[in-house]
């Protein structure tokens, strides 16, 4: 039992945020906004080249293999930085499913991935291909085969789309062993529940910054103990999230039979971490926090897709609680790491 | 106690009804409202677009002298008392007839027009304003004044009969569209504080003046900031005398300017479109959703009678001060709640700019402006420490 | 419409409020508590001299026919008072069934009522006659012909007990055109809300006085702005419960059919404001609040009991939500003082 | 990146699972306790006859070398490390073992004494402490220090080989029948503050001494009030050097103090305890309840996995400082909440003292003390504010 990260773990996440902080500023996020320039293909392909976007592709198709830990931890970076392109969804959608069907899907392109947790793909126009549900099953189409409507988030930053295929045998049944329909919505639990844990950890810095820095009645407004109250109170919310997640990443990594459980569980804490922070960190930044001008918005209004899109707290509550009566005997303190299959 | 015996019947005073006329009151609207209110929702008025449909609606409301009915009828309005007025606000909202964007002069500078205008400022200004042809914006705050009111910076110079107006006024509500703006300014420079402020109208089209819409979570230029560079404006658009600009501002600031702006009916309605949203889709929904809507059905119910409470007290003759800010806290949290649930129930669709089904584009901007109730008129921490210093008298420092 | 109390009502009550003021002071009732000496009797008299025990006892029975307004409102004072003695009661469960069965009640004495919602009646053995409920119909019976015994009530200012009739031929059923069992329990939740109201003042009284009061770092902690947020909360649910415990009484006495769905908001929200007096009120004080000897327990332990009570909390909102689903089309802000069998 | 590419399968580290021998050493406990717990629950530690019944379970937990597991094997102890010391206490809370009346000297004074006492002082103390001979209260608070613990006035002179002792603790937890006191005295008259305090043990039989209950929400004793009147203690009951105390007392209120304090397993079994009271009266339970419980079991199982968390960082060589207010507020609000949804769900029966249906006496009684987690302990406030200004860096004033 060990809940550090290893070094090695440490020193490619930082080089990750590393790069993000040098390359993803609010700047170019807000110019991705005006020039509806979708993907940065040249900043994909330098991820790409410092080995990031195939982190946690098969070594045998040129990845790295890397665990769902790691890769947690990059997802949570991206959510820090508040990036544009879909290298979430490329790592804990696209990769796995390339893993297992790398023969059907040209992985050198980003995959799109729908589901009915997240029925409108972001960046379906940059993708090739797209992989989708029709009653739990999963088929594989080429793009071209689509009719696709652009959509319009409440996140600029986020390019979504509805898609209709003209005809299911344009579309290839992806055959498996596993229930890929369950996997992808714990895969999608998760991986948003990192990128939620990232924004939280963004926003609550941004508030830091500026009320220590704004001053009123002469003095900066982060000594009024309300205001200190109300960053501790996130704070707390955001301490209680980073174990959750990574637990929930290390079962499905596992095979855990309690996978589901855990995925819901860090969603549904995520959720809270992020919605806190959004409030209580706007509430700080006062008026100036409401405006578009400011940059909290960019994280406030991802974390908005985010909670309601791969489980929203209604689904994952729902999840929890139906377990739970499920599992009453199996509830205690020794129970915590159990696989209930064990 | 023997006196009590012999009168118990004058002891129910309390009475918890409408009159008859306050319900054939409310039958008239009604019945004005069913003909009246357009059949499809108008453009936001923070557009252009919508800023002039929204200025037809202000007009039409005036021909059936719904415009103004809280003001005297000298002044063309309906001398509404404060229960009549809730009842007129709860058919208001029951018609779902369109927001004021007319809210800052009908409910803002009207009244202290009224109060402190010469009987010119009147005759000018107050028909033009019942009738749309001039809306307001509102300039009391400035950067790095925030909460902080009295440390207006922005001058009114005094040459003769103009002012020379300099500065910088924020957060100015309708500004980016607006004819004209209200505000307070320094009229004499050496002043600090509350001291040497003047209350002064200034015409948005005048020579000098820039407006820069400020965007707000929606995207839309709620608010403006406004430059002030060597405006020149007549001394008689000056409200009042000269320094007199802080207590006018503060006269009309009490309990039934808050109620005018944020009417129970808008919270109760909110809350019932919330039920319904919720029986629509209760069969994905967990159990959390189901209370938090219960709970908020509940919250809108008690923040109504609680406003009817403090109605009763001002039309008894009390006055209502620091009181406001419970209801202040109370209603900005309920509407952030309410908008919040909305958001879990939408789900997958609460990032859908544009989707009708379930009305989520209009939740979703229900959601961004409720962001901002614990944040304007006073933030929320500052409500608190009136509550707690005003109210409960506990010691400042 | 209006919300105003008449003088009369207002002087009925603050010469109640001066009566126990002068009278049930916290030493008063610690020595209740080690006498274990139940009823006052002499208090009990010199209240009913005053006219409050029977203030709505028919006149025609020697009462003054009061509404139900003024009882809440001197039920309310009641309660900031702490008073041990079963006036509540009396004013809101028994006179109202003397009312209704004068001939049948012996009522110069004290009327003890149980019910599903309250099924152990405070003072049981101070009183001549019970009324209780089998299947919700109504039955007198004399206390002689019943087998009772004494609980412990976490409130030591409560004297409940268990009871069973030896044989319910012993007992009179009661025939009424109205649903009494019903008509009792929204009479319970309303007179608990009341206690509670009035309970949650006192609570934040105290706050208030000892915050001022006691210094720590150098200035009083009242002073502190966590201390006066906390009391703020308090005070903002507080104001909030007011007019719904008002309206409730009026609806009752208005026969209305939404009575029990305003009762139900009215106990709902009384719960609330009592919890977050006692939680913060509590907390304001510091150690020392948690403390046997520090008089704030009093309050928040009979609040306790009347939130289990006449309507506990899973109850009233269950009850709220039912009628929310049934009565749908008659929501809005329009409804708030319809009676929906208008 | 190239070093990652080659090195991946060192890459995985963080392991979120029982290594085979922690499972291993949890059948051991598991086994012992289900011989050796008593089955009948032992009367309340803070009544005469139960504070004796559990002397005897520290003395039954020594026997089976259970009782000081976290003390090095030279003092008697099985030097757990933090990941043994959970899995310990999840096996503790599951058997339903007697709460610890001996926590204030396993926990606090035995590993001071470990790394500050003397020889003598070890030999004379640590055995009797384990073996339960000796029962040891706290008197770190005076009465008007509050939350301010280096507003401490209590005296010890020095007279040679000896300490006389004036002045007054309070909120000593376990004093009212405990053997020993150890606490912080101003043995330098002169000094102020933190400065000038000694740390010193002194027994509560000894003359001069009075220890004054003090009942709390429940009505037991669970503090005293201890007056010191000229008491003359041996100066060989002092640990470390005079006026050294402030710094004693700090050096081992860490994370793993506080951890040991609150061990997450106890917040978990009540969280199971709660979802089978909800899961057994569900039929008439409204939908907030099933929504709250689910909330708490979650926030119980949040709190358990950041435990293991922080552990795994101690165990790596890192400090955990301040973090350990952010658990502080959470467990406590957590526990709260947990007993106010039982007593929410007992309803009717939440008033009776001794109800055994669905434990409702067990539960109260967790009520009345869920109430102390706020405040004992620094209360939450104090615990925000070291949040905000020593996590956060907001400035002080």
């Amino acid at each position: 039992m060990n809940f550090n990260f290893s070094d090695d773990q440490a020193l490619f996440s930082e080089s990750l945020q590393k790069y993000l902080s040098d390359n993803v500023t609010t700047k170019s996020i807000r110019e991705f906004w005006t020039d509806n320039s979708h993907f940065l293909s040249s900043r994909w392909k330098e991820l790409e080249e410092l080995g990031f976007i195939t982190a946690n592709i098969d070594e045998s198709n040129g990845g790295m293999s890397l665990d769902l830990i790691t890769i947690a931890l990059l997802v949570e970076k991206i959510g820090y930085s508040g990036m544009p392109e879909p290298i979430a969804e490329q790592l804990f959608l696209a990769n796995p499913l390339i893993n297992e069907f790398s023969s059907q899907i040209n992985h050198n392109e980003y995959l799109a991935v729908a589901h009915d947790l997240a029925p409108h793909p972001n960046f379906l126009e940059d993708s090739k291909q797209l992989i989708f549900f029709q009653d739990q099953n999963p088929y594989l189409i080429d793009i071209e085969k689509l009719k696709i409507r652009s959509l319009e988030s409440n996140d600029p930053s986020r390019s979504i789309y509805d898609f209709e295929a003209n005809n299911l045998d344009d579309a290839t049944k992806l055959e498996s062993k596993k229930n890929l329909y369950e996997q992808v919505q714990n895969y999608g639990m998760v991986m948003s529940s990192a990128l939620l844990l990232g924004l939280s950890k963004r926003i609550i810095d941004s508030a830091k910054l500026y009320t220590c820095d704004r001053e009123q009645f002469g003095k900066p407004i982060g000594s009024f103990q309300a205001v200190k109250h109300m960053l501790a109170d996130v704070a707390i919310e955001i301490e209680f999230t980073n174990a959750l997640v990574y637990r929930a990443a290390s079962s499905i990594q596992k095979n855990c039979s309690n996978a589901t459980m855990h995925a819901a569980q860090a969603k549904f804490q995520s959720i809270k971490a992020c919605e806190i922070a959004s409030k209580n960190g706007l509430q700080a930044h006062g008026a100036m926090g409401y405006t578009w001008e400011m940059d909290l918005h960019i994280f406030i209004r991802k974390g908005w897709s985010y909670k309601g899109i791969w489980g929203s707290r209604p689904f994952v509550e729902n999840l929890v609680f139906n377990n739970l009566k499920k599992d009453l005997p199996k509830l205690g303190a020794t129970y915590t790491f159990m696989d209930n299959n064990d | 106690m023997l006196l009590l015996k012999k009168e118990t019947q004058n002891l129910i005073k309390m009475k918890i009804e409408f009159t008859e006329s306050q319900n054939q009151f409310r039958s008239e609207i009604r019945d004005w409202f069913s003909k009246n209110v357009p059949s499809k929702p108008l453009a936001s008025f923070d557009t252009k677009e919508g800023f002039e449909e929204h200025r037809e609606w202000e007009k039409t409301l005036n021909q059936g002298n719904w415009s103004m009915v809280t003001w005297p009828t000298e002044y063309g309005g309906r001398a509404l008392n404060l229960i009549e007025w809730l009842i007129f606000e709860e058919e208001y909202y029951r018609a779902n007839a369109p927001a004021r964007v007319n809210q800052n002069g009908v409910f803002l500078l009207g009244p202290t027009l009224m109060e402190y205008g010469t009987d010119d400022q009147k005759s000018k200004f107050l028909s033009a304003m019942a009738e749309g042809d001039h809306i307001w914006s509102q300039g009391w705050s400035e950067p790095n004044a925030g909460s902080d009111m009295a440390a207006i910076r922005a001058t009114a110079v005094r040459n003769n009969d103009t002012f020379i107006i300099n500065g910088q006024k924020t957060w100015s509500s309708r500004a980016a569209f607006a004819d004209w703006t209200f505000g307070l300014f320094r009229s004499d420079p050496e002043s600090e504080r509350h001291r040497g402020l003047s209350f002064i109208l200034v015409p948005l089209d005048q020579k000098g003046v820039t407006v820069r819409p400020i965007p707000q979570l929606d995207g839309e230029p709620g608010f403006a900031e406004i430059y002030f560079d060597n405006v020149e404006v007549d001394a008689s658009c000056m409200i009042g005398d000269e320094g007199q600009g802080w207590e006018i501002a503060m006269a009309t600031a009490g309990f039934e300017r808050g109620l005018m702006l944020r009417s129970p009916a808008r919270f109760q309605e909110t809350a019932s479109r919330l039920l319904k949203l919720y029986f629509d889709n209760q069969d994905v929904l967990s159990p959390s959703i189901a209370s938090r809507v219960t709970h908020c059905w509940m919250q809108a119910e008690a923040y109504a009678l609680n406003i009817y409470q403090c109605a009763s007290k001002v039309m008894a003759g009390d006055k209502i001060g620091s009181e406001s800010s419970l209801s202040k806290v109370y209603w900005s949290n309920l509407d952030h709640e309410m908008h919040q649930i909305a958001m879990d129930i939408l789900g997958i669709s609460s990032e859908l700019k544009n989707e009708y089904l379930n009305n989520a584009a209009s939740w979703i901007k229900g959601y961004m402006f409720s962001y901002s109730g614990p944040i304007y008129a006073g933030t929320n921490e500052i409500q608190k420490n009136i509550i707690s210093e005003r109210l409960l008298g506990m010691p400042r420092k």
